[in-house]
């Protein structure tokens, strides 16, 4: 315990990663500040033909999709029984914790009033709006999140008494929070179902919310394995023994899962595409670019991840991972911003501006400064000596 | 598509097809779970 | 797991992906079409049923000029009938079945093709994708040329006169083509477009008497567009003395004739020769009696047209009405008939054709009417019923002034324009020549008469439920106008308004008669 | 995803006459046609001259901001417009390459019958009126901009360069003027009549008229009739649909058909999961009470091996 403390005094500042973290900041800052005097066009290259930029696709879609390592986890520990992984619990919470407040934060900057964000449960509700769905949702898996991690913070804290409570809420918020990530995971994707005259019917499918949500489990796991091997970089020294010593089984097991699930989700990508007999797409330019995504970012890493496992070689299944990483983030942008509008003339398309992309590298630094605040102080990479009750 | 020009018709070919990719599909998804089997023995 | 199925496995998502990638680069952009009129579609020729692939378009002129440059003649391809005539079909004078055809075409065609690459420089296709390929470069655009006036009229002088040269009647007893003085007709009416019991195919039989003179061999020189517009076009054609009558009174033949009340329709042939291009308008299929294969009842000589469709159908390229209602899209005409209702017979008109005698009193009138000047109405010139000072000069449309000065409508110049029109057209002035009937082009829906109702007696308020298409004021005046100009292309459809009116100068954007909303 | 569209509302339309007894005027198997007679807009393009009055009409009844070229000027015509949140309404000028018959056309919110944005609204920002329009309340409006990604004409505008009280402006169909029994703006500006105002079955009567009357002038189809599940502005045109920029494939199921499938199974996924994934934690603690009680017993028969190790290995039970 003391040389954890030790280490964390230690630690030099001027570091390269903080000075550009600094820079990252005040850049955010200003342009937050631009953005919320000037309105969303000073800041951003949106338009009426394309109201919904990187915003939505990266932070919005991507990120939640990322954060959902959270439920995948505690359903895997606590639902399946896979004891052996107990310790991938806290650090999968907080990133999807992490995700989800950063997700919210970002939505401030897209919404045009984001004061009125309440407005939807309180005021006047448009129940038949998939949208709906999706914030209630968000809403209730952030507060479910906040409980599921504030036992870390709570024994950090030392307030024992409502961590006792809390941790007997465990099993109910863990199946509270499979449910409602179901269900958002899956209407993210319904949010593009009701614009097929906009989205290429390659991407367009009734099945979008199934491939979100299965997809979403892929980058859940991926997440995880991907977020540990930073760690494990990273903050070693904060990692107890038995973190250590499931740090490679955690690999295997999940990277065998995700083999199976991006598996499925091939097949039921290629089922999409037998569903709206779509084949003749497959031979145009944008043919190419879908066989590119799936080929190289779900096939691929599947190929990667069975290798790594029959061959138990854990490098294999972490590279394999950061790629499943890359493919949501690319199909995720494919279905809202790629292959969104995707009959308008090429000059009219949208692109990010600079400072769109600064205010979301913004919102990423500071989910990483939170997160290594997190890491190094609370129980998360290691057991706190008081409680040393496993439940 | 030139041969399609009914629901049904468009239903029979591409649920035609599904059904064929899913038998396809078990076939491979059974043997893919044996390939990635992880026998206790091999664990560490 | 042994190496090489992991190598395998590996390279099957990158072949994959770059498989489909080319793929997709290689999309076919959409084919430059140049035009040619010398495709000849084998599909149609053979007469195939069903053919399994695309249709062959065979170019005959690069064969015709490979065949000049390498000493081949018409013979390689085409064999001659006892007289020593060309046969159009390909080295075939005997009928064959499809697959004998199909056969036939493929031994020759690929025998050659080999035989010609084999000289080197050539570069027959030998495929099959690349003879039946589609889509194709070349896209057919053969048209067919008509025997019109003004090029039966070049024969006429080139043959000086001789009409047997092209003219003739098969003498089924003495079994050979005889010429018969008066008998002239045009070729399609007995050679159909396919061969019949004997008489041959419009093509082989045009094919033969044309290239006999003019020699040339290739399809173009005649079924080209382009050609086809560099032909000499001659107006002042002599009439084609064929025996026809400069005028008769059209009925229905002698069927019971008692009971027809509609008078029979005094017809001038001869100012329709000159109308028309050519005999083959009305006489479509030949020069007998309409009534023959038009009877009354229809019949299946005629597909079921019966008499009066075939006088009076609206689409038809060779009925009366239809002839003179496509009249009516002339520019002159259609200021006032292009906002009319088209393709409708407007009933009170049947009298104007049919005022002849009626049938049954046919033999009683005999002889007695022998020129149709005698239904002309008696003025030749047009006049309106009112003195030229009873017409307005200049009309004032101020009814709904607004943002623009009223209209000054130069109604004397308008309505004398539409007269000179009138005279000048002689299907106009026989319709409508002599009643004031032009006022109707704008006082429309309204009895004909010196003071017309004017137009927000009918035009007012738009939108009113129970007169669904009737415009408003606004609506009607700007519709009328335009619509005319536009149709006459005077003018044009200007959108400017000040050609018409001047802008009051009120305030530049000033919205409309709309009022300004009360609150802020 | 088999729950269609017409299951969910037959459970809804339960539930609430259930709940509410209150007469729902419940189409036959979920099939809606719309409020009986709402008010339509029917455009003729063929009588359309471009004069941009009724933009110019519009600017004032809304009292907009003037627009730095002046509604007179027709070159602004040369490019392709589309609404703005200055400009509710804009006429396009479309040229025929073959023949250079040029065609305008006027461009404004249709007011679908089940209109794509009221549907994605989650504020329910947007209403269809019964007069026929598609209003939107700014109070509630969130500015999320769904509704620009549903509507599949691309209408509404945003405020892009407003930080404060950005919200969404589209054509209202001159909704306080037609309670007022006037005129939409456009509609009376337009000299030609090319914009006619009525009931809209009044407006498909009227429009089949023209069809026949004038055969070789119109295309045989009212664009509007059952695109995106019919609208309330209708279109007749010469020239094709496609070369006015309109879209012909958007096909004719109403938008909000589109995500009630996938909103169906919201209550099914909750109403399942508690029972699939409280089962399967029975399961596994069961199965791992069974391990813990054979590891005892393991650990048990070893302890016994070893103290019976100096006895000649009795068998334990």
């Amino acid at each position: 315990m003391t040389d954890r403390i030790a280490a964390l005094k230690s630690r030099p500042l001027l570091t390269p990663f903080n000075i550009f973290a600094a820079i990252i900041l005040v850049i955010g800052a200003f342009l937050t500040f631009k953005r919320f005097t000037q309105g969303i066009g000073a800041v951003s290259n949106l338009t009426d033909t394309h109201p919904w930029g990187i915003w939505i696709g990266f932070d919005l879609l991507t990120g939640v999709a990322l954060a959902a390592g959270g439920y995948v986890t505690s359903a895997a520990v606590h639902i399946f029984g896979k004891k052996e992984y107990h310790s991938a619990i806290r650090p999968a919470i907080l990133t999807g914790f992490l995700g989800y407040s950063l997700v919210v934060f970002a939505l401030l900057y897209d919404v045009g009033r984001p004061w009125k964000l309440p407005y939807p449960f309180l005021v006047s509700q448009g129940v038949t709006s998939v949208m709906f769905e999706v914030g209630a949702c968000v809403m209730l898996y952030l507060t479910v999140l906040f409980l599921e991690f504030s036992p870390a913070a709570l024994e950090w804290l030392g307030l024992s008494k409502i961590r006792k409570t809390v941790v007997r809420l465990t099993m109910l918020l863990t199946i509270l929070g499979v449910i409602l990530s179901t269900l958002h995971q899956s209407s993210l994707g319904a949010l593009f179902l009701l614009a097929p005259s906009k989205l290429h019917p390659l991407w367009y499918s009734p099945y979008l919310p199934i491939f979100f949500f299965v997809s979403s489990i892929a980058a859940g796991l991926s997440m995880v394995i991907f977020e540990s091997t930073m760690a494990h970089k990273k903050f070693e020294i904060y990692m107890d023994d038995r973190h250590k010593q499931e740090y490679n089984p955690v690999a295997f097991g999940f990277g065998r899962a995700a083999a199976l699930v991006l598996a499925a989700y091939f097949a039921c990508k290629v089922f999409g595409i037998a569903l709206d007999n779509n084949w003749r797409f497959l031979f145009t330019g944008w043919g190419a670019w879908f066989l590119f995504e799936l080929s190289g970012f779900v096939l691929l890493p599947c190929f990667m991840y069975s290798i790594g496992v029959r061959d138990r070689n854990p490098k294999v299944i972490r590279a394999a991972s950061v790629i499943t990483v890359l493919g949501i983030m690319l199909n995720r942008l494919n279905v809202s911003v790629i292959a969104f509008n995707y009959h308008v003339p090429a000059d009219e398309r949208y692109f990010p501006s600079i400072m769109e992309i600064g205010i979301t590298l913004f919102i990423i630094t500071i989910g990483i400064l939170v997160y290594r605040f997190i890491v190094t102080r609370m129980p998360v990479l290691y057991k706190h000596p008081d409680y040393e009750d496993v439940h | 598509m030139e041969g399609i020009h009914t629901l049904q018709e468009f239903m029979f070919q591409t649920k035609g097809i599904i059904y064929i990719l899913a038998v396809g599909y078990l076939l491979g998804f059974v043997w893919f779970w044996r390939f990635l089997k992880m026998d206790k023995k091999r664990e560490q | 797991m042994n190496k090489l199925l992991r190598k395998i496995m590996g390279l099957l998502p990158a072949g994959l992906l770059l498989l489909f990638a080319l793929n997709g680069c290689s999309e076919s952009t959409a084919v430059q079409k140049s035009t040619r009129a010398d495709l000849i579609n084998l599909v149609e020729t053979a007469h195939i049923s069903n053919p399994t692939r695309n249709a062959v378009k065979f170019p005959h002129d690069i064969h015709v000029e490979f065949a000049s440059k390498n000493g081949e003649e018409c013979r390689t391809c085409h064999e001659y009938n006892d007289h020593g005539d060309l046969v159009y079909t390909f080295k075939r004078s005997t009928p064959m079945s499809e697959d004998e055809l199909v056969k036939h075409y493929h031994d020759r065609c690929q025998a050659c093709h080999t035989e010609a690459n084999a000289f080197g420089e050539y570069k027959a296709p030998l495929l099959c994708g690349s003879c039946h390929a589609e889509p194709r470069r070349y896209e057919s655009n053969w048209t067919p040329i008509g025997f019109d006036k003004s090029l039966h009229y070049l024969h006429t002088m080139v043959t000086d006169d001789d009409c047997a040269s092209c003219h003739h009647v098969y003498d089924s007893v003495a079994g050979e083509l005889v010429y018969i003085e008066g008998e002239e007709s045009s070729c399609i009416i007995c050679h159909k477009s396919t061969a019949q019991n004997g008489t041959p195919s419009i093509k082989s039989a045009s094919h033969r008497a044309c290239i006999t003179c003019h020699s040339e061999n290739s399809c173009s020189d005649c079924h080209d567009p382009i050609r086809q517009a560099k032909i000499e076009k001659m107006d002042d054609t002599p009439r084609l003395e064929r025996g026809q009558p400069d005028f008769a009174l059209l009925s229905a033949g002698d069927r019971d004739l008692r009971r027809s009340k509609l008078g029979t329709v005094p017809f001038s042939h001869i100012e329709h020769e000159e109308a028309l291009g050519t005999c083959r308008t009305c006489h479509h299929e030949g020069f007998e009696p309409c009534q023959n294969c038009h009877t009354p009842g229809g019949s299946k000589l005629a597909q079921g047209v019966t008499l009066q469709q075939a006088m009076h159908a609206m689409n038809s390229p060779h009925s009366c009405v239809g002839c003179h209602d496509r009249e009516k899209s002339e520019p002159g005409c259609s200021g006032c008939h292009g906002l009319m209702e088209q393709g409708r017979l407007s009933e009170h008109s049947c009298t104007i054709c049919h005022n002849g005698p009626k049938p049954s009193e046919l033999n009683a009138v005999k002889g007695r009417f022998t020129s149709f000047d005698q239904f002309r109405a008696d003025t030749n010139k047009t006049r309106l019923s009112f003195a030229a000072k009873e017409i307005p000069e200049i009309v004032e449309v101020s009814a709904l002034q607004d943002r623009y000065q009223p209209v000054k409508f130069p109604h004397k110049r308008i309505v004398d324009t539409l007269m000179a029109i009138i005279s000048g057209s002689r299907i106009a002035t026989y319709f409508h020549g002599d009643e004031d009937v032009v006022c109707q082009g704008c006082h429309h829906q309204s009895p004909i008469g010196e003071s017309p109702p004017l137009c927000e007696n009918c035009h007012g308020e738009p939108f009113n439920p129970n007169t669904k298409n009737k415009p408003g004021l606004l609506g009607a005046y700007h519709r009328q106008c335009t619509g005319c100009h536009e149709k006459m292309n005077v003018l044009g459809r200007g959108n400017d308004c000040t050609v018409c009116h001047e802008d009051k100068g009120m305030q530049a954007d000033a919205g409309t008669s709309v009022e300004r909303p009360k609150e802020k | 995803m088999g729950i269609t569209r017409r299951s969910f509302l037959g459970w809804l339309t339960g539930a609430a006459g259930v709940a509410t007894g209150a007469k729902t005027v419940e189409a036959a198997h979920g099939h809606f046609n719309g409020y009986p007679d709402s008010y339509a807009i029917l455009h003729d393009t063929t009588l359309c001259i471009g004069c941009r009055s009724c933009e110019a009409a519009c600017n004032t009844v809304n009292n907009l901001p003037k627009p730095e070229k002046s509604f007179k000027d027709l070159t602004v015509l040369d490019e392709k417009r589309r609404t703005t949140p200055h400009a509710f309404t804009v006429v396009n000028k479309y040229t025929d390459p073959h023949t250079g018959k040029i065609t305008y056309r006027k461009d404004q919110c249709n007011h679908c019958q089940e209109p794509a944005c009221a549907s994605a609204c989650f504020v329910g920002a947007f209403k269809k009126t019964p007069e026929g329009s598609v209003q939107y309340d700014a109070s509630v409006c969130v500015g999320c901009r769904y509704c620009q990604i549903a509507c599949p004409f691309n209408i509404p505008t945003f405020d892009f360069d407003d930080a404060f009280t950005p919200k969404i402006t589209k054509c209202t169909m001159c909704q306080p003027r037609i309670e007022k029994g006037q005129l939409p703006g456009c509609v009376e500006a337009c000299p030609m009549e090319a914009l006619t105002f009525g009931k809209r079955s009044d407006l498909v009567e009227i429009a089949r008229e023209r069809i026949r009357k004038y055969p070789q002038r119109y295309i045989d189809h009212i664009y509007g009739m059952d695109e995106m599940g019919g609208t309330n502005w209708l279109y007749i045109t010469e020239t094709p649909f496609e070369q006015v920029g309109m879209r012909t494939d958007l096909g004719v199921t109403p938008a909000p058909e589109f995500t009630s499938g996938a909103l169906s199974i919201v209550p099914m996924i909750i109403g399942l999961w508690p029972v699939l994934l409280g089962g399967l934690y029975v399961i596994n603690k069961r199965r791992d009470e069974i391990d813990e009680h054979e590891k005892e017993e393991a650990v048990k028969t070893a302890i016994e091996n070893a103290n019976n190790g100096g006895k000649e290995g009795r068998h334990d039970r």
